[in-house]
């Protein structure tokens, strides 16, 4: 019984959950960002297996998009840690709750 | 006579499979083991025998005979070291974090064995034949980062807590002229395969043809460090070599004046050989790198092959330990300075010089291109860098100091 | 504010100041591989540059003024050798001067010009030495080190012929010196020596113009010459400052007033400058020994010492130009042959001052090799 | 293959289970690193080669750095044990996210053919192929990509350390007899 | 040409050179393989003291008078003597006990100088190491006492030098003895005839010979 696209599609499903799950419960605002990563990796995931199973892959298209999202992931990455720090300096903490107030 | 070793070896693993050619799952197990361990193996026999060169090697610098108890010439040190090492009890401090703690010497030989996987040793004598090698092999060596840190970190000492994150800052800012000055051979030598790397610096066209001498220098000839790219890629590629590997003017991490052992402060026993023996192998590994894109790897005169790629990577260990015996450390901050402000955009130009290189080349011949490459290209090369020394005020740059003796 | 709720590494008090940087107090303990000797210095740290520095000595104290006080004079000539265990030659000169200025005794020439070659060789052994040492400070992994020990192994083996010991030779005597040479020790000695400058040429060319070493120790605990002159800095520290102050020249004490030669002044009182300040002392020396050599008169070594040195009651301060600075011993005697006070100052001891004042604004790296351009020895700091 | 896709699934849900559930932030960014190279080894798995490759290089080697240099910075590592470690309501957004797989995620795959892979023999995609198709077709876009790039790296740089200058005030100080001397 | 470093250049040949040159250059390997081979001990060499006799016998050939000037002059302290005195309790010239703690000296040789019979010389041998700290390093008469001859062996130079010193004592020693006999046996004869013109001018008072400082 090969692989099928089904068990990719599913698995990706399962850690996008996950992450969307981290993202929403946990109070630290790092993890928040890890959490993040992970659904952006599982997007990938999907993307590649669409490319995998698809009719005729040659042109790449798959790999090409995922270079793209791999690139614009890293860059967001390094952003939200730039501003978590810039509000760590600022605030003293980095318990996402305690950071109401708007006004600066 | 050419790669005559390669071919016999590579028929030798053929023949040995070809015992288990009826269960196909048992052969594929088969051909995975041969290889990996074989591989394995020689590179930590390697490790041991690279421990006694250094040792004897760092002595006779030093004016002293170095190990010469334990065997004839001192050659059964590493076995002794070896089991002093195992003897040694393993102390992991009351305070750190057990898992962690322990995980560090593993997670640093992980990136490390799989490296020296990448390396073309011969003619079709590679462990992990991977169209995108040389990439894979920056992937992987990017991990070892994550094995200092976590040594640093676990084992909850200040000393060892500066170490990890000086670690940590140095290798990631030199991983990024490593790669920029492999980037200009990629580029040239048009893939990412080791093997055609290799390939493409042989002069095809004096190789094949009959006459011996032509035979000779043309397996010689086509190296990249002989071309002016090449030549000043390999410099760049040797200092991010030395610091990417922890070694001599660069070893902060472990600097015994400043702090310590750095983040090995905790670690004593087996753990700290594994340590020691992952760094060695992922010395290796770069400069197996560094021989592949540079060196021509298994080009060679008379026999090519397996042979010529081990005498250029002893060779240039051998380099590695002579600079240990001479230059003493730089400072944390002069280190990321040199990456950054120095390596870096010389690397870039670099590249440009590649490119300027292979068009001109292309165009009007080797010569014209040799000949313009090492008068203008290193011209533009060594304008950029004094430019760049001053620019950083670097001391290279300062008069040299007159002292007045006075009555 | 508490102390931040993490799980600080052992013995890492995170104090929070009004900097908001996490200072980070190491204590570079008594045994580090760096500090010459047991010596501590509490640093405190912001990130990697130095904010505060303590330094904490003592540990090799062992009450040499106190035992002087009980025994006589010429019997604590052997323990002012294990004042600065590396150069035991001037610490005795230094003694037996102070203890000349209490009872005058006419010291015969060959006796002086013994007592110079044995201090001249005594400071080309400091010197190589601690740039040795200053270099492995660096990093350079023994190297330069080796080199240097290499060196002073031909000289201690002179030491060991003329004295019977290496490093304790207790040779000087009040009003000239213990024995004389032994025959064919003349002949060795002018061979070192005019070995010597082969030996300063390559180690000039391994250290001086290696850009790492330029890198490193230019502009690093730069000390003025007010400063210099404030801290009561003295020996080739002072003069790294720019200060022309040496106390051959000064006092002209013993017979240097005979023999030419002329001292280095370094221009911006920085490590480097004290590092080649030393370098080209050592060429100034191996001058002065040639030139001691060549007219070495003979004649008595040993001047009209009384039997039981009862120096009148008074008090006298000899010093003399030791290779790590100005080496005084200050004396009282009360009429008996045993001492009422017996006061020695130590270069290292007073240069040590500077430690702090140098490395404030530093990184770590940079305070480790600022004590190894010091040059202290914990004998001579601790007494 | 199966066991292979089976093995390297199961890590992958592992770390990053691990990641949203573990106290100490230092052991969640390890247990992510470890999902990441489960993924490179599924990329792999699927012939994507230089995806794997640039997988590796770019969120282990840098992303999973990045996060621990972030945490050395902000020193709240183990996480205050009297605050709770999940948000107040974080039982409702477990619920949602529950509901929102099975109700929306899954049909969607259901509906989605479950075609056979291609014949893989013939199809082993060189990294000079996706060279070629990066330059000739997509140009434009990897310019795009590369200022993107740069704006953000000048962008981190100046969020992180910009919102300091207090701190780029600050002057050594040469004496501090207050000095608390702990 | 900041690109090649020139001074660090000049630096890895300066070790190249050493490294070479250890290979066939003497003194450039001064290594000495210590348990095989020993570095050569000059005569001159000062590690403990021991005491010195003259002919056969050991304890009456013994020039040591137990004077106890060395155990005053010792710095550290660490030189013990008993006076030794014959069976009807009438002190000998000779030291009982003669204990050296060889854990406390520190080899200055200030109990050569001070000696003024030449009884006590610095041995050369160095390894001294013993399992027992107190009684082993506390080295009793009977082990300090070694013949002359061994002192000839061990540092010809000095040892005759001493002889000779010793010898022109006691021949000092001598004449001034027998120019006290003849003064007393002139003073007797004087005694028994009259008072007749004494020609002779007494013998020039010297001062005992300063115990050499040079030796």
């Amino acid at each position: 019984m090969g692989l099928t696209l089904h068990h990719f599609l599913i698995l990706s499903a399962i850690l996008f959950s996950i992450g969307l799950v981290g993202a929403l419960t946990r109070r630290h605002i790092i993890i928040m960002l890890i959490c993040l990563e992970i659904m952006l990796n599982s997007a990938n995931l999907n993307l590649i297996a669409f490319w995998h199973f698809s009719p005729n892959p040659l042109p790449l298209h798959g790999p090409l998009f995922t270079l793209f999202a791999i690139a614009i992931a890293a860059t967001e990455a390094a952003l939200g840690l730039a501003l978590v720090l810039a509000i760590f300096r600022h605030y003293k903490t980095i318990d996402p709750e305690s950071i109401q107030d708007l006004k600066e | 006579m050419n790669n005559f070793f390669d071919l016999k070896l590579v028929e030798l693993g053929r023949w040995i499979e070809a015992f288990f050619a009826d269960f196909p799952s048992l052969k594929l197990v088969v051909h995975l083991l041969l290889c990996t361990l074989p591989l394995a193996l020689s590179f930590m026999g390697a490790f041991a025998f690279t421990t006694w060169l250094e040792r004897k090697g760092l002595a006779r610098i030093q004016n002293r005979p170095g190990p010469n108890r334990v065997g004839i010439f001192g050659l059964l040190q590493p076995i002794a070291d070896g089991i002093k090492m195992l003897i040694k009890e393993d102390i992991v401090p009351e305070r750190s974090d057990k898992l962690f703690h322990f995980l560090a010497p593993i997670m640093l030989m992980i990136p490390a064995l799989i490296g020296v996987g990448f390396l073309p040793l011969g003619d079709g004598l590679h462990a992990l034949p991977l169209d995108s090698a040389i990439i894979f092999f920056f992937a992987i060596s990017s991990l070892n980062t994550i094995a200092v840190f976590m040594a640093g970190w676990s084992s909850r000492n200040k000393y060892s807590l500066l170490g990890g994150m000086r670690a940590v800052a140095q290798m990631i800012s030199y991983e990024i002229p490593l790669v920029l000055s492999a980037v200009a051979v990629i580029m040239i030598a048009g893939s990412l395969n080791a093997q055609e790397v290799v390939a493409s610096q042989q002069i095809s066209s004096w190789v094949g043809s009959g006459n011996i001498l032509q035979e000779f220098f043309g397996r010689i000839l086509g190296w990249n460090v002989f071309k002016p790219w090449g030549f000043a890629g390999f410099i760049f590629f040797f200092v991010a070599a030395l610091a990417e590997a922890n070694r001599s003017p660069f070893d902060l991490p472990e600097a015994d004046s400043e702090i310590i052992a750095g983040h090995l402060t905790e670690y004593s026993g087996f753990k700290y050989a594994i340590f020691f023996m992952g760094e060695y192998i992922s010395a290796f590994a770069i400069a197996g790198i560094g021989v592949t894109l540079f060196l021509g790897g298994w080009n060679g005169p008379v026999f090519s092959g397996l042979p010529w790629f081990v005498l250029k990577l002893f060779s240039l260990f051998a380099v590695m330990i002579w600079i240990r015996g001479t230059l003493p450390r730089l400072r944390v901050d002069q280190l990321m300075g040199y990456a950054w402000k120095f390596l870096f955009p010389l690397a870039i130009l670099n590249i440009f010089l590649a490119g300027f290189y292979h068009f001109i080349e292309r165009q009007w011949g080797t010569a014209i291109a040799m000949l313009a490459g090492w008068i203008l290209g290193f011209g533009a090369l060594q304008l950029a860098a004094t430019a760049l020394s001053r620019l950083n005020q670097s001391p290279i740059m300062r008069s040299k100091r007159v002292y007045q003796l006075v009555e | 504010m508490s102390p931040v709720q993490t799980m600080p590494p052992r013995g890492y008090h995170l104090s929070k100041d009004e900097l908001g940087a996490d200072i980070l107090e190491v204590a570079m303990g008594p045994h580090h591989p760096s500090t010459h000797g047991v010596f501590r210095m509490d640093l405190k740290l912001d990130g990697e540059t130095v904010v505060d520095l303590k330094p904490v000595f003592g540990y090799l104290h062992r009450n040499h003024e106190k035992i002087a006080e009980d025994i006589s004079y010429p019997m604590s000539m052997p323990f002012t050798d294990r004042l600065d265990y590396l150069c035991g030659m001037t610490n005795n000169w230094a003694y037996a001067l102070s203890a000349e200025k209490l009872i005058e005794i006419e010291v015969p020439e060959r006796a002086e010009y013994l007592r110079v070659i044995v201090g001249e060789l005594t400071r080309l052994v400091n010197h190589c030495l601690l740039i040795g040492f200053f270099i492995n400070d660096l990093g350079a992994l023994g190297t330069p080190l080796l080199y240097a020990l290499r060196e002073r192994e031909k000289i201690l083996d002179l030491f060991e012929v003329l004295s019977g010991a290496r490093m304790m030779v207790n040779y000087i005597r009040f009003g000239g010196v213990r024995c004389d040479l032994p025959e064919g020790w003349l002949g060795e000695c002018q061979r070192i020596v005019d070995a010597f400058p082969a030996f300063l040429d390559e180690y000039e060319t391994l250290l001086t113009e290696n850009e790492i070493i330029i890198a490193r120790a230019q502009n690093v605990g730069v000390v003025t010459r007010e400063e210099a002159i404030d801290f009561s800095l003295t020996g080739p520290m002072l003069r790294a400052s720019g200060v022309n102050y040496d106390i051959r020249k000064v006092d002209r004490y013993g017979i240097y007033d005979r023999f030419d030669f002329k001292i280095p002044i370094g221009g911006h009182g920085d490590c480097y400058d004290r590092f080649m300040v030393r370098m080209l002392e050592m060429r100034e020396s191996v001058k002065i020994l040639k030139q001691a050599i060549r007219d070495l008169p003979d004649g008595n070594i040993m001047g009209k010492a009384p039997k039981i040195f009862r120096p009148a009651p008074g008090e006298a301060y000899g010093r003399i130009e030791a290779p790590k600075g100005e080496l005084g011993f200050y004396l009282i005697s009360d009429g008996t042959p045993i001492p009422y006070r017996f006061k020695v100052r130590p270069p290292s001891f007073v240069n040590l001052t500077a430690l702090r004042h140098m490395c404030l604004g530093h990184k770590v790296a940079d305070a480790v090799i600022i004590l190894g351009s010091i040059d202290i020895v914990l004998g001579e700091v601790d007494r | 293959m199966n066991i292979a896709f089976y093995l390297l699934a199961l890590v992958a849900v592992l770390g990053a289970g691990l990641a949203i559930t573990l106290r100490n932030v230092v052991h969640a960014v390890f247990s992510v690193l470890l999902f990441f190279s489960a993924l490179a080894g599924l990329f792999l798995l699927m012939l994507a080669e230089f995806i794997a490759a640039v997988q590796v290089l770019v969120y282990i080697g840098s992303v999973g750095i990045l996060m621990l240099f972030a945490i050395m910075l902000t020193t709240n590592v183990m996480g205050d044990p009297n605050r709770p470690v999940r948000s107040r309501g974080w039982v409702w957004g477990g619920l949602a996210v529950i509901a929102l797989l099975a109700g929306v995620l899954l049909p969607l795959i259901s509906r989605t053919g479950g075609q056979t892979p291609t014949p893989l023999s013939d199809f082993n995609p060189s990294v000079k192929q996706l060279g070629m198709v990066l330059m000739d077709p997509y140009f434009a876009s990897v310019g795009v990509i590369a200022l993107l790039l740069t704006a953000g790296l000048i962008g981190a740089v100046v969020a992180a350390t910009g919102a300091s200058e207090a701190d780029q005030k600050k002057t050594v100080p040469a004496n501090r007899p207050n000095y608390p001397n702990t | 040409m900041s690109l090649l470093a020139k001074g660090i250049l000049k630096g890895m040949a300066v070790t190249a050179k050493n490294f070479f040159q250890s290979y066939y250059r003497k003194e450039r390997l001064p290594t000495v393989q210590y348990p095989e081979e020993k570095s050569t001990i000059t005569p001159f060499t000062r590690n403990f003291p021991f005491l010195l006799y003259d002919g056969d016998d050991a304890v009456d050939g013994m020039r040591c008078t137990a004077c106890t000037l060395c155990e005053r002059a010792c710095p550290p302290q660490c030189i013990y003597i008993i006076k030794d005195k014959d069976e009807k309790g009438k002190p000998i010239l000779r030291p009982r006990i003669f204990d050296i703690d060889t854990s406390v000296c520190m080899s200055c040789q200030l109990c050569v100088e001070v000696c003024p019979y030449e009884a006590i010389r610095m041995d050369s041998a160095f390894e001294l190491s013993n399992e027992n700290r107190f009684e082993g390093l506390l080295i009793n008469r009977g082990d300090l006492l070694k013949s002359n001859d061994y002192y000839h062996a061990l540092n010809p130079v000095e040892a005759r030098e001493t002889d000779d010193r010793i010898a022109a004592k006691n021949a000092l020693a001598e004449a001034k003895k027998k120019a006290r006999q003849k003064k007393t046996r002139l003073a007797a004869a004087k005694a028994k005839r009259p008072p007749s013109r004494l020609k002779k001018s007494p013998p020039a008072r010297e001062k005992p010979p300063q115990p050499e400082k040079s030796e």
